[in-house]
């Protein structure tokens, strides 16, 4: 018996999340080599099937439970573009929590959880058909809901609560949008056009609206961002999944596949819904700064600049014009592998020196030069500073924005730049420039939390340095603008 | 011998023998008979997939003269949960309802009562006589009001009174729907029912059974008497109680509205049984918000739960998606109420009460039976890939299908509201400080683990049982007058 | 004539049920309804139905009846006895009023069916039995009148589950002190010999008569419950396996018999006409010791003695 | 008016005697005399239909005989739960209903 794929795609995550939740605590070396080896295997398979994709090629596996309902795993171009990113990051962070937990309690639910959050990102992003992808989204809201609560104190029980109280009502909205839909045009597959039939112009306004709402939530789109910094009482891996491997990633990624593949570019601007989502990730992508600004933990203000950044993304896709949508895409993957080197340094600051707040990073560059040096590359690439790869990003935004005649778009991303220079360039000068604090002691010896960091960095100054060789998330965005725009 | 015959006599032949035999020996019997009857419903079920399903004039007398039984796809899916659930049961009372724990009287009692409950609803799930199905929810009734008061506490004999008196009152008024329907038609045979030349009386006959029937399901405003009940009794019982009991009468109404008399389920009468149950739901689910106790909350939840498996009838004869959903709202809520209150029973039993404080922590010790909680209650919310989803899902679809969103709204509604009152026991299970307490075995975690993984897995292997339940499934009615 | 004397019956069981429900004081309210039940089942006689008269006599008024009283000693004992005045309650007249007015209304638009008079013509011969009503209770529709015997053994074994901890094990019932030479124990002595004749013959008979095992069974209940109200016998305990198997026998002996059927290929509960006769004797006789002994110990209630350990 | 109407109006005016007393009443052996007149009067009801036509049917008979014994039974264990909830509280109605 051959297993397809995609199948085994999503076993290389869902079989370590089953074994580990039966797992004792001792069992330290068993669990972690389960984590590791499921997260290699997935990264190999992905590098696997790149070239063959790259040539057009995809892959399929459908299920059919019941007569009207489908479960569609399919392997396409964009699927790769977020599997991949969250295959590796699945990867750093897991070396990256097993050094952080070292002998903490409850580790086995803590793995089997991580381990099933990344199954249920691997189900979004190789979800076929709009159902699917539901299923699969809301797997992802609840397995998510004890690793946010994973601390078991009180804040981290009130950020469960709130992170539940965002998702139950957004989720109900998407299962309304998503009958409400396919009632009209039976399933919705992702592959094939999708034929709206005889639903009224504003009822398909309304579909949108609430689709929208279902994914933003996740992709913390004002106003619905409210629980995302408030996770931040979180352990340090969990924020890695949530802002960059899993859950924000999960709604952008949502956000795609309504434009993209259900609605599609030529009904967007038909019915007039591109210029309302570009302008509501606007207002995201600024308020997000804004509110970063007057953040003094450390945490909270990564956490703030994650719900401007990625709306980033999700204003590339409402831009409707090829080079916005390159830039979003390609944003998909930078903001990735920036704010999880950021919060890989937040950790590290927290674990090896007791810094949590901005106030506490005075001097500690020189002390901990690996992680300040990782820190301030993400920080600049946020920025934007050429040849990061948030350079990348902004400079396809722009230019998508004079292509798809929206010249404002260049006044949103000039404000946000400074912001982002307002809000992270003070660390840096804290970090490298003041005297330290004498009660502050930092060191960097923990070479499994370090090292992740520094390849996550590196990753970040890659994607943009490296932006034009073949393989780069810009050229994988623009493969698939072309096949998007050229017939 | 025949399936269906040994899975109608040998939880009543267990049920004498529990009574006869001294306590070691009527445990036994008892557990032996329910393993037999478990092997028996999955029999039948097995017979109904595979297109044959069983049918037995008794006494060799068809009908009008005798009472004919059959299993249908929506028998055997009950038949198979109500085995599933019972066999949870019966393990986990094994050791709670032991004469060491529970003292001589209830060692005694539990037994018998438990079985004639089960011999009841399998009676009903495949009865086809209107009158037998009286005497069958009377048989439910009697040993489901005995395990009410099994406990003997005050407030359990109370709530058992309270009980008695509104089943007593139902009875009589299905009775009197029954005593027109033979008055008019001389048979009392669904299927011949089905064919009868209509008469002027059947609206009020099946209005009269219509209520005694909701009264005896707890459906709002008749709803008073469950929560008290179904709390107030030992957690084996509560179980049966709340998963089992009310979807006997609920398939007998189903039954009436789609099979027996389903031309007389007029638009109007249809949208005032949905409107009772979102009442239901509503009010179900803010009583269960107010509850500070997890068995009452647990207890409330039935009540909005019943409320959805109402909140459908509108969309009975407009939809085929409808009929199929109701059932697997009701078979996952069967999974995950019996899961619930098992889970609970061992917590109260460790921690020595079942107040929200008191099971602070908990989860640290009992992680098995706080899991079976959380994918219960994710059941309960309509959360994929539950069964209770895919109940959720092919109803909503229904509703925009028949043009009729808004009976998507209370489904929807309703797993909000699920979440929001399930989620106050787990956070207290899940917070960090707690006592230290004796928890169970492993196996004993599991019990509830494996019903809870049960309505889990009706949503993600629903093929099976959804090519069960077409065998028989009533045709949607055309025309709507 | 007839018509008149119908009319003044029918008159008295509503005049007398009015007072059993609208009157004071909870014991008068009992004896009303006693009365009624034998009004009621005078009625069932002019109705053509004396198997329903006999057993509206025995059980309706009779059984129940002392069911009542015992309840009402018992109450009295708890300082309970007492009325609880019931306020005029509108919404209940309203529904009790509609339900009346529905099914006078539907009285007049019943069309009068085919029934399966002919088919039960046809089968009465191969039943085993004359009399049509026991045909239909243990043949026609035997699975009812199984499950009924299961529902007197639901409703004992709830009510034992009532018992006080402390009274489990204990001879059932309310222990009793009855002066050897009272009026009690006179009739303990003189009534049971004569009911016990009464009960054997209404089993014997049910056969081709009106009677049976549900009208029988009651009476040799009564028998015994006259005998240990006077003291002549002693209720016998709780656990006691003999009394116990007595309680089973009746459904047991139905169940084997229908399984029988089902082994013998004839299908479950199904009786060849030529061993049906014999075969429902059977059951009839185990059917009315089980009913005697479960009615008995239902009207008596569970222990109340507390037992010293 | 035939004697069948007679007591088939008797039945039903029982029924609603009986609801009501259902309903209505506080002490609880009252409640449950109620019951039992509704379920005659339900008997007598259907009884009456079963005289129609030509002669007694026997079928009605025999489920009043099944309803009798029934309603016995749930009696019994009614008036038990009465008489040991009165022995815990003292009174004889639900204790919502205590004035």
């Amino acid at each position: 018996m051959t297993v397809p794929l995609p199948v085994l795609l999503l076993l290389t995550s869902l079989v370590p999340a089953a074994v580990t939740f039966f797992l004792p605590q001792e069992a330290h070396r068993l669990r972690n080599a389960l984590s590791l080896g499921g997260a290699l295997l997935k990264v190999a398979l992905i590098v696997a099937m790149l070239f063959a994709v790259a040539g057009g090629a995809s892959y399929e596996a459908g299920l059919t439970p019941a007569p009207g309902l489908m479960l569609l795993l399919r392997i396409d171009a964009l699927a790769l573009l977020f599997v991949s990113l969250s295959a590796i990051l699945w990867l750093l962070t897991t070396i990256y929590a097993i050094a952080y937990f070292g002998t903490k309690p409850q580790l086995s639910r803590f793995f089997g959880f991580f381990s099933l959050c990344v199954a249920a990102t691997t189900g979004i992003a190789l979800s076929g058909s709009l159902f699917t992808f539901f299923i699969f989204f809301e797997l992802l809201t609840l397995s998510t809901w004890p690793l946010v609560a994973h601390k078991q104190d009180a804040p981290s029980l009130a950020a469960g609560r709130r992170y539940l109280l965002y998702a139950m009502p957004c989720s109900a909205a998407l299962l309304w949008a998503i009958v409400w839909l396919e009632s009209a045009t039976g399933p919705v597959i992702f592959a094939a056009p999708t034929d709206f039939g005889t639903l009224a112009p504003n009822a398909q306004r309304a579909i949108f609206a609430l689709l929208i709402v279902g994914m933003g939530m996740k992709a913390a789109i004002v106003p619905l961002h409210g629980w995302l910094p408030a996770a931040m009482a979180a352990p340090a891996p969990v924020s890695a999944l949530l802002h960059a491997v899993a859950v924000v990633k999960a709604g952008a990624f949502g956000v795609i596949r309504v434009v993209h593949d259900v609605f599609g570019m030529d009904r967007m601007s038909e019915l007039g819904l591109g210029l309302p989502l570009a302008a509501l990730a606007s207002v995201t992508i600024l308020w997000g700064s804004v509110r970063a600004l007057g953040q003094r933990e450390i945490k909270k203000r990564l956490a703030y600049s994650t719900v401007s950044q990625v709306s980033y993304i999700v204003l590339g896709i409402s831009l409707i014009g090829p080079f916005a949508v390159i830039g979003g895409l390609a944003h998909l993957i930078h903001q990735g592998l920036m704010k999880i080197t950021l919060f890989f340094c937040a950790g590290i600051y927290d674990e090896r020196a007791g810094v949590k707040r901005i106030e506490g990073l005075d001097g500690l560059g020189p002390r901990m030069p690996w992680t300040s040096t990782c820190f301030s590359l993400g920080a600049l690439g946020m920025i934007g500073l050429p040849p990061m790869a948030g350079f990348v990003s902004k400079i396809y935004l722009g230019l998508g924005g004079l292509q798809s005649g929206a010249p404002w778009v260049l006044a949103v991303l000039a404000a946000s730049t400074l912001l982002n220079a307002a809000y992270f360039l003070p660390l840096l000068y804290r970090l490298w420039f003041r005297e330290p604090a004498p009660e502050v002691q930092g060191d960097e010896r923990a070479p499994a939390l370090v090292a992740p960091t520094v390849v996550a960095a590196l990753g970040a100054l890659g994607v943009g340095a490296l932006a034009a060789a073949p393989v780069s998330p810009l050229a994988w965005a623009t493969l698939l603008a072309e096949r998007a725009w050229l017939p | 011998m025949n399936a269906l015959v040994v899975l109608l006599t040998l939880p009543l032949g267990g049920a004498l023998a529990a009574v006869a035999f001294p306590a070691g020996v009527a445990r036994g019997a008892a557990l032996a008979a329910a393993a037999g009857t478990v092997a028996a419903a999955l029999a039948v079920a097995s017979e109904v997939a595979a297109g044959a399903p069983p049918r037995i004039a008794l006494g060799g007398w068809p009908p009008p003269l005798g009472i004919a039984l059959a299993a249908d796809g929506l028998s055997a899916a009950l038949l198979v949960t109500t085995a599933a659930v019972m066999a949870a049961v019966l393990l986990a009372a094994r050791h709670t309802m032991a004469a060491g724990l529970a003292g001589p009287r209830i060692a005694f009692g539990f037994w018998p009562l438990a079985l004639m409950l089960w011999a009841a609803l399998n009676a009903v799930f495949v009865s086809r006589d209107l009158f037998n199905l009286y005497v069958g929810i009377e048989l439910l009734s009697l040993a489901a009001v005995g395990l009410v008061a099994i406990g003997g506490k005050p407030e359990a004999l109370a709530a058992a009174m309270r009980y008695m008196l509104f089943a007593l009152a139902g009875s009589l008024l299905y009775l009197a729907g029954v005593a027109l329907i033979y008055a008019a038609h001389g048979a009392l045979d669904i299927d011949l029912l089905a064919s009868r030349r209509p008469s002027g009386t059947d609206a009020l006959a099946l209005a009269l059974m219509t209520a005694g029937l909701t009264a005896k399901t707890a459906l709002f405003p008749f709803h008073v008497w469950l929560p008290p009940a179904h709390a107030g009794a030992p957690a084996p019982a509560s179980a049966m109680l709340s998963a089992l009991v009310p979807k006997a009468s609920f398939v007998i109404l189903l039954r009436l509205w789609t099979e027996a008399l389903p031309d007389e389920a007029s638009p109007a009468a249809l949208t005032l049984i949905g409107a009772l149950g979102v009442a239901a739901v509503v009010w179900g689910s803010l009583g269960a918000l107010a509850q500070s106790r997890v068995k009452l909350i647990v207890a409330y939840s039935t009540v909005a739960q019943i409320g959805y498996l109402f909140a459908v009838f509108p969309l009975l004869p407009l939809a085929q998606a409808a009929w199929s959903g109701v059932i697997f709202l009701a078979l996952s809520h069967a999974l995950a109420k019996a899961a619930m209150f098992l889970a609970v029973g061992q917590w109260m039993a460790a921690a020595g009460g079942d107040r929200l404080e008191e099971l602070r922590g908990l989860a640290q010790a009992m992680p098995m039976s706080a899991f079976a909680f959380a994918l219960a209650a994710v059941t309960l919310a309509g959360l994929p890939p539950s069964g209770g989803f895919l109940g959720k899902y092919m109803v909503m679809t229904a509703a925009f299908t028949a043009g009729q969103w808004v009976w998507a709204l209370p489904m929807a509604l309703g797993g909000l509201l699920a979440a929001a009152y399930l989620y106050r026991p787990l956070a207290a299970l899940f917070a960090r400080e707690g006592a230290s307490v004796a928890a169970p075995s492993r196996a004993r975690q599991a019990v509830p683990l494996a019903l809870a993984g049960g309505g889990i897995a009706l949503g993600l292997a629903s093929a099976e049982p959804l090519a069960l339940l077409a065998n028989g499934q009533p045709p949607i009615q055309a025309v709507v007058r | 004539m007839t018509f008149v004397l119908d009319a003044v019956l029918c008159a008295l069981i509503l005049g007398v049920a009015a007072a059993t429900i609208a009157g004071h004081g909870v014991f008068r309210a009992i004896v009303f309804f006693i009365v009624y039940g034998l009004l009621v089942a005078v009625g069932w006689v002019r109705l053509g139905a004396v198997d329903v008269a006999l057993a509206e006599a025995a059980i309706g008024a009779g059984l129940t009846g002392v069911l009542f009283l015992a309840a009402y000693g018992r109450l009295g004992r708890e300082g309970a006895g007492g009325d609880a005045p019931a306020p005029a309650h509108l919404p209940a007249a309203m529904a009790g009023l509609g339900v009346t007015c529905a099914l006078g209304w539907a009285w007049s638009a019943l069309p009068l069916p085919d029934r399966p008079g002919p088919q039960l013509a046809e089968a009465l011969p191969m039943s085993g039995v004359e009399n049509p009503v026991t045909a239909v209770l243990l043949n026609f529709r035997a699975w009812d009148t199984l499950l009924e015997s299961v529902v007197l053994l639901a409703a004992l074994t709830g009510l034992w589950m009532l018992t006080r901890d402390a009274a489990w094990g204990g001879r059932i019932g309310l222990p009793q002190h009855v002066r050897p030479d009272g009026v009690m124990a006179g009739f303990g002595r003189v009534l049971p010999p004569l009911g016990l004749l009464v009960g054997v013959y209404l089993v014997y008979i049910g056969a081709d008569r009106p009677g049976g095992a549900f009208q029988g069974g009651t009476v040799l209940a009564a028998v015994g419950l006259v005998a240990a109200l006077a003291g002549a016998v002693r209720p016998p305990r709780i656990g006691a396996t003999r009394w116990r198997a007595a309680l089973v026998a009746g459904p047991l002996v139905f169940l084997l018999a229908g399984l029988a059927g089902a082994a013998l290929g004839a299908g479950f509960l199904t009786l060849p006409p030529q061993i049906a006769g014999a075969a429902l004797f059977a059951i009839e006789v185990a059917l009315a010791a089980s009913i005697a002994v479960t009615l008995a110990f239902l009207v008596l209630g569970p222990p109340e003695e507390t037992i010293t350990r | 008016m035939t004697a069948l109407t007679l007591y088939a109006l008797t039945g039903a005016a029982l029924i609603g005697l009986g609801l009501y007393g259902l309903i209505a009443a506080r002490h609880l052996l009252r409640r449950i005399v109620a019951f039992n007149l509704l379920g005659s009067g339900l008997f007598l009801y259907l009884g009456a239909a079963g005289a129609r036509g030509d002669g007694p049917d026997p079928v009605p008979q025999a489920l009043i005989i099944t309803g009798i014994v029934v309603a016995l039974s749930a009696s019994a264990l009614a008036v038990g739960l009465l008489v040991a909830g009165a022995r815990l509280s003292g009174r004889a109605t639900l204790p919502e209903e205590a004035e």
